[in-house]
């Protein structure tokens, strides 16, 4: 048994639904189908006091928001991944310093202070940040919500194998699992292994079968069927 | 502080629900309340985040902390007043087009492009080096830090010196940059011996040199 | 298990607030629905309210976490059913006359009435004696237990032996008796030298055999 | 500084205002002056389910509320320590058998294991429950609102004097103080000092002097001016 029988309640982040419908626009039109939320609704009055009082800029906002949500994403870490698949040369770097490797292939930025860690047949690697979010921004994006999720943060640590099992990872018990805590200012990216079969695969098609779990170390890049 | 947010190795949280898996936030507002709080603090919410109070933390998403503790944070700071929040608050309650000002600043666009990843200054004065046992101070640091409770008074073994970085502290302290270490901890040193895990693993943690200690 | 009622030692709830100082509770209800819930669970709550849901937990007044884990206890147990709650809750909401069913149980006022203080049995197994150091086992329990995470991993001194006493255990376990310890730690193994207090304390606390190891 | 800034909220028992106005009735009477709360029509419900399924009787909940609530309290352990001031043979019982000696005063009960600790110019003792809310009911009765707090829970344990302080007690930095957290069956009570200038005063007297408060040692036992 995992986190122990809970009632009533649930986490805020996992009990709502979304429907997950980014546009362009910065906060909901008036045409959207729903009312604005109560916390949409303080957002546009933070976001309105700060600009008034000439502490952030409108341009500004809009800038980091279009990095965030537009210009990161784990894509960029799955070219990383593939290339140091196919380049050894590069995969030595990339081990021995994350940030400036990734930087060869145009790929930087804030929280990009990175650690690459590697997966073998005896060690399976693994990311959490238990004390808030650290995640490395410029190679994955944005955390996905259950990285952000107490139940993820709480037991990432102590029950790493429950919490596999839970996005359908069984690993042998004879399998290392290296857990990394990102404490200070390093982020950690996992080197997922190559899946066999995959000799005659050129870098893009091998960075499609990259998922963004196998690069936070909940997850095995598997050929698809 | 060793607050709410302090929550390695905590029991109660259920499963983790990953939904579809991918997506990093429910609504347009919720990235938008992170960069404008972000910006406006500095680039550091740690403390504020972790100074809501505990039913608050818990019972708020994840970017609802950042926008109460950027409210929390910046009236009391005397950036925003309570009086500014409640006036615009009533305009968007109200009024159903209207929408924040808007400005510009190249500046803190330049800012913003020039962002990159943070550096560590040399550790030329390491105490310690890979391979060394160390121990984790037991303490209670009422200030803000980043050690959490899972690992004091536990005893694992250096994997890796990182480098210098700044010791978080209040604003207005003087900068101290001091040596971070990798610490690798077996399961069974942190958390006994779990029947409940099939197999063992270690937990690896970055740690200022002021947490450690050697080995006893 | 470890979870959101362990909170000796954490920051971020505040100043202790006593009101008159001397209230107990505050409604009529409260005393009430603690009693319906010890009764009926047969006098131990505690790894039901332990196994709320932690924002609830933090959310709830005191009264308000046994009356909730009472219900959620309850059904889980089939000792009442969701559709009863439910039906009785909108007989009162829509009669402000109703008042719920009286029935009348001589054995079990009797039971009542001869409620008395908790026996120990001698300890005469017992492992350590008084003036002995011992260290509290590293541990993350996933059942309901008496170790609060504050003492893990310390070193204090065996201050007097309690006595034998039954180790909590999920329903349906065997019965164990254990020694309990009653430990003393100085502040300063719990919670290092603490700039903040002026002068020293220590913490005094029964701990079962189990809990505790010989001193390092 | 004590525990820690917080924004908002606060902790649900400590933000309420409460009437305290403890009938004889089991629930707010139709005539009383506010509606009944969605926690009263639930604690209603839970009790009628379970009358309705045998479990539990209304006259044995009737019996125990009011034990808990009419025969136990303060008054019984300020006996216990005018005794213990005025008897030192009780006194050495009481220290070494606190069970035995409360017993011989007609003082029993659920939760009732009781050690009794003595305040000396030397040592301050202190009472906390961390887990949850224990506490000697045959002699003080059900703890007040503040000792079940998240508050004194959290802080008591690691620093006592701040505590003390909010309490208006204000102790000599060399006086040791031992902070008991009552996490097995054991229930402790706080001998307090005689106050100076009692010589004169019988049982009954001394005993009107006892604070509960100086029995959980969150106060101290002043003569009153």
């Amino acid at each position: 048994m995992s986190g122990g029988a809970t009632a009533a309640g649930g986490e805020p982040d996992q009990k709502q639904d979304h429907g997950n419908d980014h546009g362009h626009s910065h906060y909901d039109s008036p045409a959207s189908r729903r009312p604005r939320s109560k916390m949409e609704l303080r957002t546009m009055a933070l976001e309105a006091a700060l600009v008034d009082n000439d502490v952030v800029s409108t341009d500004a906002i809009d800038e980091f928001v279009d990095y965030l949500e537009h210009r990161i994403g784990p894509h960029h870490g799955a070219r990383v991944v593939a290339k140091a698949w196919t380049d050894p040369a590069f995969r030595e770097r990339l081990l021995d310093d994350g940030t400036a490797a990734i930087a060869e292939l145009g790929i930087s930025g804030p929280e990009g202070n990175v650690r690459v860690v590697a997966n073998t047949p005896e060690v399976h690697n693994m990311v959490v940040c238990t004390l808030c979010s650290c995640y490395p921004w410029p190679l994955l994006g944005l955390p996905p919500i259950w990285y952000k999720s107490f139940a993820y943060r709480s037991r990432a640590v102590a029950e790493p194998r429950a919490v596999l099992h839970e996005f359908g990872v069984d690993l042998d018990s004879d399998l290392a699992i290296r857990v990394w805590d990102s404490s200070a200012e390093v982020r950690y990216l996992v080197l997922p292994e190559r899946p066999p079969g995959t000799d005659a695969l050129g870098e893009d098609e091998l960075a499609a079968l990259v998922t963004r779990d196998s690069m936070i170390g909940t997850g095995l890049v598997a050929v698809s069927a | 502080m060793d607050g709410i947010h302090d929550m390695g190795g905590m029991h109660g949280f259920g499963p983790v629900v990953t939904d579809d898996g991918e997506s990093t936030h429910h609504e347009p507002w919720e990235v938008r309340a992170q960069v404008i709080t972000l910006l406006a603090a500095g680039l550091s919410m740690r403390a504020a985040i972790e100074a809501l109070d505990p039913a608050t933390y818990l019972s708020s998403s994840y970017y609802e902390r950042w926008l109460r503790a950027g409210e929390a944070g910046f009236v009391g700071r005397g950036i925003v007043s309570e009086g500014d929040l409640a006036r615009w608050r009533d305009v968007f309650e109200h009024d159903a087009l209207a929408q924040p000002p808007i400005s510009s600043s190249p500046e803190l666009v330049a800012m913003v492009a020039g962002l990159g990843p943070a550096h560590f200054e040399p550790a030329t004065d390491a105490r310690h080096s890979a391979g060394d046992r160390v121990a984790v101070r037991r303490m209670r640091p009422p200030i803000h830090h980043r050690c959490p409770r899972y690992v004091r008074g536990a005893t694992g073994t250096v994997e890796r010196v990182v480098g210098g970085d700044i010791v978080p502290a209040p604003p207005g302290s003087d900068r101290v940059v001091e040596p971070i270490y990798t610490i690798e901890f077996s399961a069974s040193e942190l958390f006994g011996e779990a029947d409940h895990e099939q197999g063992s693993h270690t937990v690896l943690i970055d740690l200022f040199e002021r947490y450690l200690e050697p080995a006893p």
